[in-house]
């Protein structure tokens, strides 16, 4: 159960948004809205504990977000976190072994990408949709970390990959995972208990 | 423990990928080393007495100029964050990269100076000492410079800022190191200034990491 | 009493204490300063082997003193600020830095004038001149890191980092006589004097010393109150103190 | 008139299209689609005479494509060409006068990318946005160019932003101008000569 | 010439913004200037001879360092492409780059080294002369280098083969560049060494764009 209290943040001197309270409980999809610039990233770097929020808190299971909550928490960000000078098996390997999941399951989270093919070529020469597919690889062993924070998964892919990463999702809340994602596209991520915030 | 080998091993391999960074140091190394004779001319004693000193400055050199870059990519691709908001300690990744740094710059270094010492005519006992100080103060160099790296890292003219920080840091390894080669040269005991290096890497074994993961998390922010 | 101290800690409440304390501060340096220098060049006698160049001494040592004093302070303010998340501590690092490095400037200045006519040599590597000079860079790297950072938030926090790290130099300044054998010497001036006169002499380094603290605990409230100012120039009351002013 | 003849591409070894023809005419637009890894980005990097092709030639007015016809063609991949250090302003002139267009509508250009706001802010910290929109303001420099090659030109904006791009896509191409594009999303572009090519 | 000198603007710009790079040289200069007299000990005659190799060697691994980041910010964000797509002169474009680059590595470091010189203990002939022969010697470093660091754009370990490309191209450079010097202060006419310089430069300023241009469009492929 994620929470936050009278949440604010602040960038280059300036409130993007203050005083957002919202929870996300088991199964729940919250997606956060708004315009270009409107403040969605860094909410959501807020919620994974990387920005320090100006006012308010996160809480995860009623507690202050610590230590603890890394481990039960997956962020993916713009930047994809991938390295040219590594194949795509390997960028995955690493990001995987460095959040503690199974590193015996890339294969098939890539074949679930449908990047399989892919597996030995350098990051270098991915094209913009397959560089994002293989960040995205992570969700695939992710099934097991209750909180997901995805923004903008949908950008750079074309609909085969959107309706694959949409269906992970579903499965994932379907299962009682939580998901908070920005998106500009429409998601179809098909879930009882969706609520939209949005911020100006 | 297995961030720390995680890391360990992507950064020797991104390296091995690369070559470029690993050998870079070495030639860069020989480049000083062997260009030396040729600014000053071939005096043998005058070679002697310089030759610690080329050793460390080159150390030193290597040392500052690959640091600008010790977070710099990953910072840009995303990947200190992902570090950031991994379960694994940050202080075990950042311990990672230190040591590949160093693994990367001040070992090769530390272990081609016999080398170039000896060319220089250096007697062996000053060549197990420029190697003794090499390995004991190079870390130093790669456990504080990190710390730097992670305080300019985005920050508005950060190079010249990091060297503005780690610099007079750097300067006691060097003038301690070189000290002791050329201690045991005019037959004096290094063991005094071995030691003095010897404390420098204890605190900055205690000092760097701290540093570096409380200023990455700045620099996240 | 706790929560008094806190709500001191607050720039907006500390803005007019500072400025109530700061010209008492300012009239005991001055006086203190007099005191002292009147003692220095004219009570204590010339001394026997170093002529009048030992005078050097009432400027020298009370400015390494301060030089290492006021980095423990500035740590010590950054860390709580680290610590506690206060706006004030990090303001308050910020106002002593300048103070400070000036200091050890003069420390190694009179320190290396010194050392002319009685080492001969302006300057070697020994070990507490080596970590006096870091000391001075340790000053000017933390300015340096503080304005290049543009979110006072960030540069806060940057700057307590370095001056924690920064903060182990300073046993290492005051102890390195000690630990190794070098060429600056401890307190061996008073062994070549009648006790009399090593007690004027105290006497002249005292004052000195203490008029050196009050203008370091003026000076740093007059800058504390100008970056107070600006960094909250968005706040009513900031507003309304400028158009007083 | 842009026209291609028995065109076709190479990536490590790969053939990702071959005997592509096709001819776009004064007020036309071409839109290209394809999965992620089918060589969209490749085939415009080729139409802009970037890439060389395995086979076939690219054709502008009748002759092959040399130096003349740089000054009559903008591309935008994917990659933005923002420099973090300059603010947006300034990066926008620096474009601007290395295409050789009026740096005096720079201004007017921010504004009807909705980002006049920014115009002093340095880049580094645009949001991944207000970053696509400040690399868009330059088609608002480019009306007399005219030919348009665009890839991706949606991917990050908000639904505010894409109707103003398409607009100016649409006035575009209203004037004589052409247009060839990629994107995953739907295009509300409209157009009389509307052509698409799928790649595979 | 509107293409040269905005790149040009822009490129300045950009480094008086970082300050760290433009800094950096001088930064990185004053340290291997001043280490050495710590690393090898301060006596005048050996500071003196060894002063012209130091300024030298100096350039050598400011140029070599900064050769390698020459294009590469542009390759990755994409300025590269643009260049090449602008209708102007990617010849135009270059040369600008290049310039940029002797104003901030090459430049300073000439007019930085008669300061250290002096230091060194040099006498004025002398100085005249190490002037002299950095401010022809090091536009051949940007003007080579530029070809090299192009050729190895986005190249796997590129990083050791752009030292490899282009250390044989400088070392004649840096050995009469520093002769010209040794030459005048043992009072030989260092004329012969700097015209030798001056051919070199001559040369490059052919050789350099037109190989850079060729480069840099096989690496956008
Ligand atoms: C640039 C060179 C010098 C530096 C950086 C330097 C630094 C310092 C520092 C940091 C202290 C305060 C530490 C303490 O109280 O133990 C100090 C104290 C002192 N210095 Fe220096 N000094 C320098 C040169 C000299 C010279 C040339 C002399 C005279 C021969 C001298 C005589 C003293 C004396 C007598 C004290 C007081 C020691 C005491 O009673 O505790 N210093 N110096
Ligand atoms: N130093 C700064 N000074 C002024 N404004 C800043 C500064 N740093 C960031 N900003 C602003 O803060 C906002 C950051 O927004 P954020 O990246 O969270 O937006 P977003 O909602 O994710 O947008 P997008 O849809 O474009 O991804 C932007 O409007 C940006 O211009
Ligand atoms: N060296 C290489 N070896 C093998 N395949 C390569 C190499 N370089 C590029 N490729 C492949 O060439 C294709 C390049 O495609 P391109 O970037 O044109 O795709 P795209 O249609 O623009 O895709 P997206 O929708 O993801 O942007 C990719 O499938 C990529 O994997
Ligand atoms: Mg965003
Ligand atoms: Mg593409």
């Amino acid at each position: 159960m994620l929470e936050t209290s009278a949440l604010a943040c602040e960038r280059g001197g300036l409130r993007l948004f203050s005083d957002l309270g919202f929870s996300v409980a088991p199964g729940g999809l919250l997606r956060v809205r708004g315009a270009n610039g409107s403040g969605k990233t860094t909410l959501l770097r807020a919620l994974a504990g990387l920005t320090r929020p100006a006012a308010g808190a996160v809480r995860w299971r009623g507690e202050p977000i610590g230590d603890g909550y890394r481990g039960e928490m997956l962020f993916l960000g713009h930047a994809p976190a991938i390295k040219d000078e590594l194949s795509v098996l390997e960028n995955l390997e690493f990001s995987a072994s460095l959040a503690e999941l199974k590193n015996s399951d890339c294969k098939i989270a890539l074949q679930q990408m449908g990047i399989s093919r892919l597996a030995d070529l350098p990051a270098r020469y991915l094209s913009q949709g397959q560089r994002k597919r293989a960040a995205l690889a992570r969700l695939a062993l992710s099934a097991a970390v209750p909180l997901w924070l995805l923004d903008e998964p949908f950008a750079a892919l074309d609909d085969e990959a959107i309706i694959g990463v949409s269906a992970l999702c579903a499965t994932h809340l379907a299962a009682g995972g939580m998901l908070v994602l920005t998106s500009h596209q429409d998601v179809p991520i098909s879930c009882a208990t969706t609520r939209d915030i949005e911020l100006q | 423990m297995t961030g720390f080998l995680t890391v360990l091993r992507r950064e020797l391999r991104i390296a091995l990928r690369r070559k470029g960074d690993a050998l870079n140091v070495l030639v860069f190394f020989v480049v000083v080393a062997s260009l030396f004779p040729l600014g000053v001319g071939p005096e043998p004693n005058q070679l002697r007495a310089m030759a610690a000193g080329v050793a460390w400055i080159a150390a030193l050199l290597a040392a500052l100029l690959s640091l600008a870059r010790l977070f710099a990519a990953d910072y840009a691709d995303g990947t200190l964050e992902q570090m950031l908001v991994a379960p694994q300690p940050l202080a075990a990744v950042v311990l990672a990269k230190i040591c590949a740094h160093w693994l990367l710059t001040g070992l090769p270094l530390a272990l081609v100076a016999p080398l170039i010492g000896l060319q220089y005519g250096l007697p062996a006992d000053a060549l197990c000492v420029l190697l003794v100080s090499l390995l004991v103060g190079t870390p130093v160099l790669s456990l504080l410079g990190a710390a730097g790296a992670a305080l300019t890292l985005g920050v508005r003219g950060g190079g010249a800022l990091l060297g503005l920080l780690v610099l007079p840091l750097f300067v006691p390894v060097l003038v301690f190191g070189a000290g002791a080669v050329t201690a045991s040269l005019i037959g004096i005991n290094p063991a005094a200034h071995l030691s003095l290096l010897g404390a420098f890497l204890a605190v900055s074994l205690l000092v760097g990491p701290w540093a570096s993961c409380a200023a990455l998390r700045v620099a996240l922010d | 009493m706790n929560s008094e101290l806190f709500r001191l800690a607050a720039p907006q409440a500390f803005f007019p204490v500072a400025g109530k304390m700061l010209p008492w501060f300012s009239f005991l340096a001055g006086a203190l300063a007099l005191a002292g220098l009147y003692v220095a060049f004219f009570v204590a006698p010339t001394d026997a082997t170093q002529g009048e160049a030992y005078r050097i001494i009432f400027i020298h040592v009370p400015a390494a003193w301060m030089s290492m004093f006021i980095y423990v302070m500035m740590a010590g303010w950054a860390g709580f600020g680290l610590a506690m998340n206060t706006r004030l501590s990090g303001m308050m690092s910020s106002a002593l830095a300048p103070t400070g490095a000036m200091f050890t400037f003069i420390a190694l200045w009179t320190g290396a004038l010194w050392g002319k006519p009685t080492w001969g040599t302006y300057w070697a590597w020994d070990a507490r001149m080596t970590s006096e000079l870091v000391l001075l860079f340790l000053y000017l790297g933390f300015i340096a890191l503080k304005g290049a950072i543009q979110d006072p938030a960030r540069a806060d926090r940057a700057g307590a980092i370095l001056a924690l790290v920064g903060v182990v130099n300073v046993p290492i300044i005051y102890f390195s006589v000690q630990w190794w054998n070098t060429l600056h010497q401890g307190a061996s001036v008073s062994l070549t004097r009648a006790p009399s006169m090593a007690a004027v002499m105290l006497l002249g380094m005292l004052l000195m010393a203490l008029a050196a603290w009050m203008y370091s605990i003026a000076v740093a409230l007059a800058r504390l109150r100008r970056i107070i100012l600006e960094r909250e120039r968005d706040a009513e009351w900031a507003k309304l103190q400028r158009s007083t002013a």
